[in-house]
């Protein structure tokens, strides 16, 4: 009982404030119903006995991304208000029918009964040790993988914003000038 | 009536919320607004990852879903980058000034 | 009999036949050859020397083998070497000289001889000299292949080659417009004939297995009558073609543009008898088709009828003669497809003496007329050529057929035949014609050479021809006057292996009064001429040249304005037609529609790469919709239809 | 002499390759000495060809894609020989008729001869990835021939060209692959040797869809009705050397084509569609030779000539028996010799006046009096005059196929009329009458090289007319051979009824 | 309380991660330099890489085939090998770009090789796995680093073709994270040899989440592999991006598409899920038709060699409909022979590419430059147009026995229709090859260009590169046969 109240608020809530997201013309409110909304989620994690993802959940995108995005917007100054397109009105059925579509589909029964767990929760053990467990013997290389792949976007993210950059675009420009 | 919350119920609130992404991604003239649908996308798959990983009692979905979280961060850091550049020499990000390629 | 066994012992022993026969054939080429490497230069009297004694060899040699076979030598067969063998089909360059073919190489060499001599003279002012003799030789040798060949591919051999060569003869001013005109206008026209021909030869492999004459012959009874028939008509339209019969008869008029001994030649006495002689040689398949037989008799007499009134009243002098050619190739047709064909070859060796006599006349009164055509133009002229005016007179009585020139002989033999096989239409045809024969004859013979000179009128001096063409033409003479005496001679050569036509028992009794009738009504019809012309020059009034009839007859019937309205233009538009509108408009235009849809299909399609990224992003979204979309249908199409099928009923 | 065929081949390209080594002043003896090369080598070959033995001879084989039973496998028999002879033949006459002054010389002297190799290729392959191979590779000297050197449309010809023929090709590739599919599945190995899928037997329906396949291809190639539309446009703009090859060659690789795939692949199918190609055939004969009446340009007038000619072939080819293909086959050789020469005619005349509109002509014959001669002779050839090499194959094609049908027949035997009116109209209003345009009146007549090309094929016109038995005796064995096969594979009734029973080799001499 | 666990160090057979972790080393070598000596010259980075590269390959070829190591994540099998072998020859080609004779805004970035390294061991990963996270790791690892490699050209154009990929390639990272929720709902596992087994075992029940799953996978790899209507971004980035990488994305991203296309999508088609063949032969019907007729209408090279290598995708991914043993060694055959041709022609263009200098106010290579090539510089002229016949499908150039096996493959599956229109649309691709052949050979050149201008950036590598490429395309013939069976070996060792 206590599940479904919990699942159908975080549902609801999560959906209200994505939507938020995609549809309000101001940009703070954007960020901050994206915000809202990854937490909740976190909660929906919790519920779901995924611990360890709910902190991480939380940490990693309402505490980086979503600052990051805070940065960037102030950078971007897109606090004023957003100009959409008019079309819309196709586009929301186009979308509400895939979704419809969707749902329909989504309500096929797909438990199965032949699946055996590989990677069993463990009764009794912390999410946080079950994972790191799994992650540090079967997920060693993805994880290491996805270390390469934060360096990328971090030398991406600092290449990209680097002044380097900027001199040699100017520089090109001042070749094709004088050509 | 059975009230027990289902796999399906976290599945159904999945698919709603990747379209909601998905909406978003398509109406969004803003790149850094239409950059959030691409979160909330990635967001709603992590639900359902989890909550199938819950009903089997199988740790796997969880890490895929910590695996996706790696990923969006690092999207975020590239993505954020390439506006930045873009926002730099055209002072907008607005969707509609990359058009100088089509044909 | 002696002194004749001996000859033929001496001609066998003096020199091999078959080398006759080879001289005979390759003569005229060497000379052709050799007047044609000069061709483009100037005039040298020597290459018409030359070029007229290897005709004269080629005319001894034919002579010879004439002599061979009269001395009841046997027939020369020679096989040169194979020429086209493919599957089953196997065609030498094989050649014959047998009665019939040693008469035509007789008569074609006795005239091409006398004819090359005769344009020493005629063509002395033409700086083509050289080339008219090149081609009037190659002429030649196409004329004895055609004769000569022992297969019907050799016979087309010839048969084409004498078309060639009379495309570049009547077109041998190929300066004036008119006369290329008529030398395409022969050439195809004859090539329309030819399809025929070839018709008739595919027909004869198919079902001889040859084309060999003696090979197809032993064989013509095994084959179905239709099939036979079938072959005789496709050949005989061959034949109607070289010949000019209705209704391709329209070129040898217009044929009239070359050079006159070309006329005299070609257009008189060779090359248009070679369909007489295609009919002559498939006699033993013409033979069993006696219906065909009648159909080409009865074409024949109306062709002869049909030319004959044309030449009534056309001014020309060479077209009135072409016209009468016409008509006596008529007659020859008529004894031919009645069966008589010994007969018909008679009447060609014949006609071919009288009637290139009269050409070569006409040529001295041309080339004394200054090329001046218009017989209303001429008149008196026998003051200053009488040697020409002679020689006229004598080849217009052979052609009237009055007693005893060599045209009355064969003529009246032809009109015997026509009365025997109690085809009275055909008879009376041919008599009627007779009558008009004569008439038109002396109607020029009077207008060129009687009366007053309307010469004068015009400014010209005429001039009598050089000796030695007059003297050419004098063998010719003697024999339009005396060849009708050899007929029963004739007779018993070519019967060696022609039919022997039999006469009805009861048509010896009235023999006599056949004769008299076709007499009686061709000195009717000179007497009309002569006197008319005595006493009124010009024959026709004015009131009789604005009559209905008059203009037919001046305007060929109409017919050459109806071919050009009916086959020439519709043809020309129809090509345009078929250019400018089918091949660009319809089938190029098709395929580069093709194209064309493909690259718009590009342009129109081209904005969906707009360049916008929101664009991109919906047409993904719409791709996963579609995605969606056909999932759902594939997997509940049943219940789907189901509910489909609730909604309708 | 083991690899004469291979040196065939691949020796005009390696000298191709040499030929940028070579001076540009001193380029074109260079190319003709190498095509005269070429001509003597396959002479060679047929001194050393045994027409009376039955089957491929000089053959080499090799693997090239074992796994996928691509072969090299060459060889000729009569019917190729002289195909490759006249490749050889008429490379030669195209290079020599190229004046020394025209642009970049060197380019196309080249060209021409990788454009020789993938000829002489086309004639000897006896595998049909090969034989396509060789097949696509030609389009691309002649598109570069046509599209470099032709008139100013040249390069929206150039580009119909290719496309057209490749679009046909390809198609019949896949044709090919089907081929090569049912192949593998009656024998379990893959193979494209014509000389293996020669013995597979197949069922009417799909003899008739692969039928279909290489039809398309090689129609377009010959070009046949309607798919003749490129040929104008590509004679009309090309060089004259590449007009002269391309009437004198490459058509040919359509009709041998059929001879070479269609015919003893699918003896069934050849006679279901022999109707209909039949009829196409005389449209081709009838239609194009009064298209080419209307012409006002002389080269394509003779370009026209040239489809209504290809529609004799064909139907020679279709006549399905030893008089009929062999004849085609003669007709081939004559085609190309003759419109060869036709085309180096027209390209007398281009190289005087720039153009090759009939009306700016007139009277040519009394000011090139031995042009006009050459002419004659040549157009008296097409006309398709005994005696010279036109007629022979002609009326073997006309007589083989008037065995089939009569109505037919007779409207195909047409073409002696029809050719006559536009050639003869031609003559006419080029070389006939006055000179009225004074432009003319001042015209050289031939020099020594124009001599030099005209000269030989003059010869042979007449030659090949009067003895044709050097080349129709090889040939006919050939012929013979593949009708033998086509009778033996046939599987229905009808195709062993009108395709002949004929006797080769051993048993025909018993 | 769990077990510890306990692994001994054979099993984990590190030699199988060894390729990666060689690629990865040396872009952490070239950082490493970088931070204790930079401004240092490009070229001791280039040799770098090709050297880590070839280590890379080497020991690729030592690998054991089907083995599987750490913890099964990877996964070497036949294809795995194979595409291997095809990504890290491909990169040493494409590396050996960057000895450009101008000086290029991206080569000024140690990183900028670094980063390549790095997505090559991503696509590495991707191939040589069959854990969904894992590729999807390496996946991501290897685009991110192709965006910033884009943008680091440093031109307004490369920047918007990064925005526009990146974006794309976000939504479809959705996509395959979607796809991947779906098959592990059904499944309980991320490993496609379980998925397939216990799939196996539920009888692809219920059958339409099994078709939504790869309906979302299609439209993952459709965005990679610019299948339409996923393909457009293709256009836009090989516009803007230079010469040697919109090459290098033309064909390395795709192979390795190609081998995770074929892991998830040949078991589902054999498993008769008939809905994928369908739609994937409507997909590459739809394909190959429309990017050739866009592909006409081009008025850029390097636009219209985006469009034609869409189009060549369509004519692959045809062969991964066909699913036959055949049809996949065909798709190695094919990319192979299309790789060098390819190369050869984005090395000429980028042989072509100046700084500074614009034919055209907004492409860089318009078919106008190439105008009358031949006269000005004959040689380059003639590569170029062997490298666009060889594209068209001429024989015997390579391409062509990449088409020839494909087509064939498809009659022999007895998709007769679909080799027709395959062959019916190498006809109109030959249309927009010939274009440029015929703007060089056949048209005067338009300015007063020398013949120097094609070949301004060309280095002696740049040459080498070319002249292997042109030397395989010409004599492709020959090299078919041992590629043919080393990719049927591989492909049937894999069993597809």
């Amino acid at each position: 009982m206590f599940e479904m109240i919990a699942f159908y608020t975080f549902a609801f809530l999560i959906i209200a404030s994505f939507i938020v997201v995609v549809t309000s013309n101001n940009a703070l409110y954007s960020m901050s119903a994206l915000a809202s909304g990854m937490i909740l989620i976190s909660g929906l994690f919790f519920l779901l006995n995924a611990d360890f993802l709910g902190v991480v959940q939380l940490i990693v995108y309402t505490g980086a991304v979503i600052a990051l995005y805070a940065f960037a917007m102030i950078f971007f100054d897109t606090t004023k208000n957003l100009i959409e397109v008019n079309s819309k009105k196709i586009i929301f059925l186009l979308i509400s029918f895939s979704t419809i579509l969707l749902v329909f589909i989504m309500t096929a029964p797909i438990k199965s009964e032949a699946v055996t767990a590989l990677h069993p929760i463990h009764q009794g053990v912390g999410n946080t040790q079950d994972i790191g467990i799994v992650l540090f013997t079967k997920y060693l290389v993805p994880f290491e993988l996805a270390a390469v792949m934060l360096l990328v976007a971090m030398i991406g993210g600092i290449l990209m914003a680097g002044k380097k950059m900027d001199m040699l675009v100017a520089n090109e420009e001042i070749q094709e000038a004088t050509k | 009536m059975n009230l027990s919350i289902s796999l399906e119920h976290y599945l159904l609130l999945s698919s709603i919320l990747f379209f909601i992404g998905l909406y978003g991604v398509i109406v969004r003239k803003n790149l850094l607004m239409l950059f959030f649908a691409t979160e909330i996308m990635l967001n709603a798959v992590n639900i359902g990852l989890v909550a199938i990983s819950n009903y089997y009692g199988d740790l796997t979905g969880q890490m895929f879903a910590f695996f996706i979280i790696a990923i969006a961060a690092s999207e975020v850091a590239i993505g954020l980058g390439l506006l930045v550049i873009w926002f730099k020499r055209h002072n907008t990000v607005d969707l509609d000034s990359l058009q100088s390629m089509k044909g | 009999m002696n002194f004749d066994i001996n000859l033929n012992i001496n001609i066998s022993n003096f020199i091999d036949t078959s080398t006759l026969l080879y001289i005979a054939l390759f003569s005229p080429i060497v000379g052709s050859l050799i007047a044609g490497i000069y061709g483009a230069s100037p005039k040298r009297i020597g290459i018409g020397i030359i070029v007229s004694s290897l005709i004269f060899l080629s005319f001894l040699a034919s002579a010879g083998l004439f002599l061979h076979l009269y001395f009841g030598g046997s027939i020369v067969n020679v096989r040169m070497m194979d020429w086209i063998s493919a599957g089953d089909l196997s065609v030498p360059f094989g050649f014959v000289a047998d009665q019939v073919s040693v008469t035509m190489m007789l008569v074609v060499t006795l005239v091409s001889t006398i004819v090359h001599i005769y344009s020493i003279g005629y063509m002395e002012k033409d700086k083509g000299f050289n080339r008219f003799f090149s081609y009037l030789s190659a002429f030649v040798f196409s004329m004895m292949f055609l004769v000569m060949s022992d297969n019907f591919l050799g016979l087309f051999i010839g048969w084409e080659g004498v078309g060639l060569c009379s495309w570049l003869l009547i077109g041998f001013w190929y300066e004036r417009e008119s006369a290329t005109w008529a030398a395409n206008e022969a050439f195809i026209m004859n090539r329309i004939a030819d399809l025929g021909m070839l018709i008739g030869i595919f027909l004869i492999y198919w079902h001889f297995g040859t084309l060999q004459y003696d090979e197809v012959f032993a064989k013509v009874n095994s084959i179905p009558v239709d099939i036979i028939s079938m072959i005789a008509i496709f050949l005989f339209i061959g034949a109607m073609g070289k010949s000019a019969q209705f209704p391709l008869h329209t070129w040898l008029a217009d044929a009239m543009e070359g050079p006159t001994p070309v006329s005299a030649l070609i257009h008189a006495a060779t090359m248009v008898t070679a369909g007489v002689y295609l009919v002559i040689r498939a006699n033993e398949i013409f033979a069993l088709v006696p219906e065909v037989g009648y159909f080409i008799a009865s074409l024949g007499a109306f062709v002869a009828l049909f030319a004959a009134t044309m030449a009534l009243v056309n001014r020309d002098i060479k077209r009135v003669i072409a016209y009468s050619t016409l008509s006596q190739l008529g007659y020859m047709f008529v004894a031919g497809g009645l069966g008589a064909y010994w007969i018909a070859l008679f009447h060609l060796v014949t006609h071919a003496f009288f009637k290139a006599l009269l050409f070569l006349g006409a040529g001295n009164v041309m080339h004394a007329m200054e090329d001046e055509l218009n017989i209303m133009k001429m008149g008196g002229l026998r003051k200053v050529m009488l040697g020409t005016a002679l020689l006229m007179l004598i080849a217009s009585v052979a052609l009237s057929g009055i007693y005893p020139f060599a045209g009355f002989f064969s003529k009246d033999k032809i009109l015997e035949v026509a009365f025997d096989t109690h085809n009275y239409i055909l008879w009376g045809t041919l008599w009627l014609t007779a009558g008009l024969t004569a008439f038109y004859s002396f109607r020029i013979v009077m207008l060129v050479f009687f009366g007053s000179a309307r010469y004068k009128d015009f400014g010209i001096h005429p001039h009598e021809a050089h000796g030695f063409m007059l003297w050419a033409m004098t063998p010719l003479a003697v024999l339009a006057i005396v060849a009708g005496l050899f007929e029963h001679q004739f007779i018993d050569f070519v019967t060696k292996i022609l039919p022997v036509y039999n006469f009805s028992e009861g048509i010896h009794e009235i023999i006599g009064q056949l004769v008299m009738v076709t007499t009686a009504i061709a000195v009717t019809g000179i007497t009309i001429a002569v006197l008319s012309n005595m006493f009124k020059e010009g024959l026709f009034t004015n009131t009789f040249k604005s009559n209905f009839i008059y203009k037919l007859l001046d305007n060929q019937y109409y017919i050459p304005k109806i071919y050009d309205e009916v086959f020439s233009k519709p043809y020309r538009e129809l090509s345009e037609l078929f250019w400018k509108s089918v091949d660009l408009k319809i089938v190029d235009a098709t395929v580069d529609g093709i194209a064309n849809c493909i690259l718009s299909t590009g342009e129109n399609t081209r904005g969906m790469q707009s360049g916008n990224l929101s664009i991109m992003l919906r047409l993904m979204v719409i791709g996963i919709t579609v995605l969606l979309i056909s999932a759902i249908l594939y997997s509940y199409a049943d219940s789907i239809l189901t509910l489909l099928q609730g909604v309708l009923n | 002499m083991n690899h004469i065929l291979t040196i065939l081949i691949f020796f005009p390209a390696l000298a191709g390759l040499m030929g940028f080594l070579v001076d540009k002043k001193s380029i074109k003896p260079y190319v003709v000495s190498i095509t005269l090369i070429e001509l003597f080598i396959s002479l060679y070959l047929w001194y050393g060809f045994n027409s009376a033995e039955i089957g491929m001879q000089f053959v080499e084989q090799a693997n090239l894609i074992e796994a996928f039973g691509v072969q090299y496998l060459i060889g000729i028999d009569g019917i190729s020989l002289f195909l490759v002879i006249l490749s050889t033949f008429m490379t030669l006459i195209g290079v020599v008729s190229i004046s020394d002054d025209t642009e970049d010389l060197r380019e196309l002297l080249l060209t021409i001869l990788f454009l020789e190799m993938t000829m002489v290729g086309v004639f000897v392959v006896l595998d049909a990835i090969l034989f396509y191979l060789f097949w696509e590779l030609s389009l691309v000297p002649m598109l570069y021939i046509i599209g470099a050197w032709g008139g100013n449309k040249r390069v929206y010809a150039s580009i119909k060209f290719f496309l057209y023929t490749f679009t046909g090709s390809i198609i019949m590739l896949v044709g090919m692959l089907y081929m090569a599919y049912l192949y593998y599945q009656a024998s379990g190995t893959w193979s494209f040797s014509l000389l293996e899928w020669y013995r597979l037997q197949l069922p009417l329906d799909y003899q008739i869809w692969l039928f279909v396949a290489f039809f398309l291809g090689l129609a377009i190639k010959v070009p046949m009705f309607p798919f003749h539309t490129w040929l104008p446009y590509a004679h009309g703009q090309a060089p004259t050397v590449g007009s002269v090859i391309l009437a004198a060659v490459l058509l040919k690789m359509g009709t041998y084509g059929f001879i070479r795939l269609s015919l003893p692949l699918y003896p069934d199918a050849t006679v279901y569609f022999l109707t209909p190609i039949a009829i196409l055939s005389l449209i081709m004969i009838i239609y194009t030779a009064m298209v080419a009446y209307a012409q006002k340009d002389l080269k394509q007038l003779v370009a026209y000539s040239s489809i209504s000619h290809m529609g004799v072939i064909i139907l020679g080819i279709f006549a399905l028996n030893p008089e009929g293909i062999t004849g085609s086959i003669f007709l081939m050789i004559s085609h190309g010799i003759v419109s060869g020469a036709l085309f180096l005619l027209v390209g007398v005349i281009y190289d005087r006046r720039h153009t090759k509109m009939i009306d700016e002509f007139g009277g040519l014959a009394s000011v090139m009096p031995r042009y006009a001669l050459i002419f004659g002779i040549m157009a008296m050839a097409s006309v398709g005059l005994p005696l010279t090499i036109g007629f022979v194959g002609e009326f073997l094609s006309l007589v083989g196929f008037y065995k089939y049908s009569h109505i037919m027949g007779i409207i195909a035997t047409g073409t002696v009329v029809v050719g006559a009116i536009y050639m003869l109209s031609a003559y006419k209003r080029t070389f006939f009458g006055k000179v009225v345009n004074s432009e003319n009146s001042k015209l050289s007549d031939l020099n020594l090289r124009e001599y030099l090309t005209l000269i030989p094929l003059t010869i042979l016109v007449i030659v090949l007319g009067i003895y044709p038995k050097p080349i129709l005796k090889p040939v006919d064995e050939s012929v013979k051979a593949i009708i033998s096969l086509m009778h033996q594979k046939a599987v229905t009734e009808e195709a062993k009824k009108i395709i002949p029973n004929i006797k080769i080799g051993e048993e025909a001499r018993k | 309380m769990i077990e510890p666990v306990s692994v001994s160090f054979e099993s984990l057979k590190i030699a199988t991660l060894m390729p990666m972790l060689l690629a990865i080393s040396g872009g952490l070598l070239i950082l490493l330099i970088d931070l204790l000596k930079s401004h240092l010259d490009k070229s001791i980075y280039i040799v770098l890489s090709v050297m880590f590269i070839l280590m890379d390959l080497g020991s690729v070829l030592s690998l054991e085939l089907n083995s599987r190591g750490f913890f099964d994540v990877i996964f070497i099998d036949g294809i795995a090998m194979l595409s291997q072998i095809v990504i890290l020859v491909a990169s040493m080609l494409f590396i050996a770009f960057a000895f450009a004779s101008n000086r290029f805004h991206e080569y000024q970035y140690p990183e900028f090789f670094a980063l390549f390294l790095f997505m090559t061991a991503g696509f590495q990963f991707m191939v040589a796995s069959d854990n969904l996270i894992t590729i999807f790791v390496g996946l991501e690892t290897a685009s991110l680093s192709l965006y910033t490699m884009i943008v680091l050209h440093n031109k307004d154009k490369s920047f918007e073709a990064a925005i526009k990929y990146f974006t794309m390639g976000a939504v479809a990272a959705g996509f395959y994270a979607f796809g991947s929720m779906i098959l592990y709902g059904l499944t309980g596992s991320v490993e496609l040899y379980k998925i397939f087994e216990v799939l196996e075992a539920r009888n692809f029940e219920p059958m339409i989440l099994v078709i939504v799953s790869s309906l979302f996978f299609i439209g993952a790899f459709g965005f990679k592999l610019a299948v339409v209507p996923f393909h457009t971004w293709g256009p836009d980035v090989y516009e803007g991006s230079s010469a040697a990488l919109a090459g290098y994305i033309s064909i390395v991203p795709k192979i390795a598409s190609f081998v995770v296309v074929m892991r998830i999508f040949e078991q589902l088609i054999h498993s008769g899920v008939d809905w994928i063949q369908g739609v994937l032969y409507a997909v590459v019907v739809i394909t190959m038709t429309m990017a050739n007729i866009w592909a006409l209408i081009q008025n850029d090279v390097k636009r219209m060699l985006a469009y034609s290598s869409i189009s060549h995708t369509g004519f692959v991914m045809s062969a991964i409909m066909i699913g036959t043993t055949q049809s996949n060694s065909g798709i190695f055959l094919y990319w192979i022979m299309f790789a060098f041709a390819n190369l050869g022609a984005f090395a000429m263009l980028w042989a072509s590419r100046k700084r500074g200098i614009r034919y055209h106010e907004r492409y860089d290579h318009p078919f106008e430059k190439f105008a009358g090539m031949v006269k000005l510089m004959p040689l380059g002229a003639v590569m170029m147009g062997l490298f666009m016949l060889t594209l068209a499908g001429i024989p015997p150039f390579s391409v062509f026995w990449g088409k020839l096996y494909l087509i064939s493959s498809a009659i022999n599956a007895n998709y007769t229709g679909l080799a027709i229109i395959m062959a019916l649309n190498s006809a109109i691709a030959v249309f927009y090859y010939l274009k440029l052949v015929i703007f060089m050979f056949l048209k005067d050149p338009v300015s007063s260009l020398d013949g120097s201008a094609y070949m301004t950036n060309a280095s002696i590598s740049l040459k080498v590169v070319l002249g292997i490429s042109a030397f395989f395309t010409v004599v492709s013939i020959f090299f078919v046969n041992p590629i043919l069976e080393m990719a049927s070996y591989f492909v049937a060792m894999s069993g597809f």
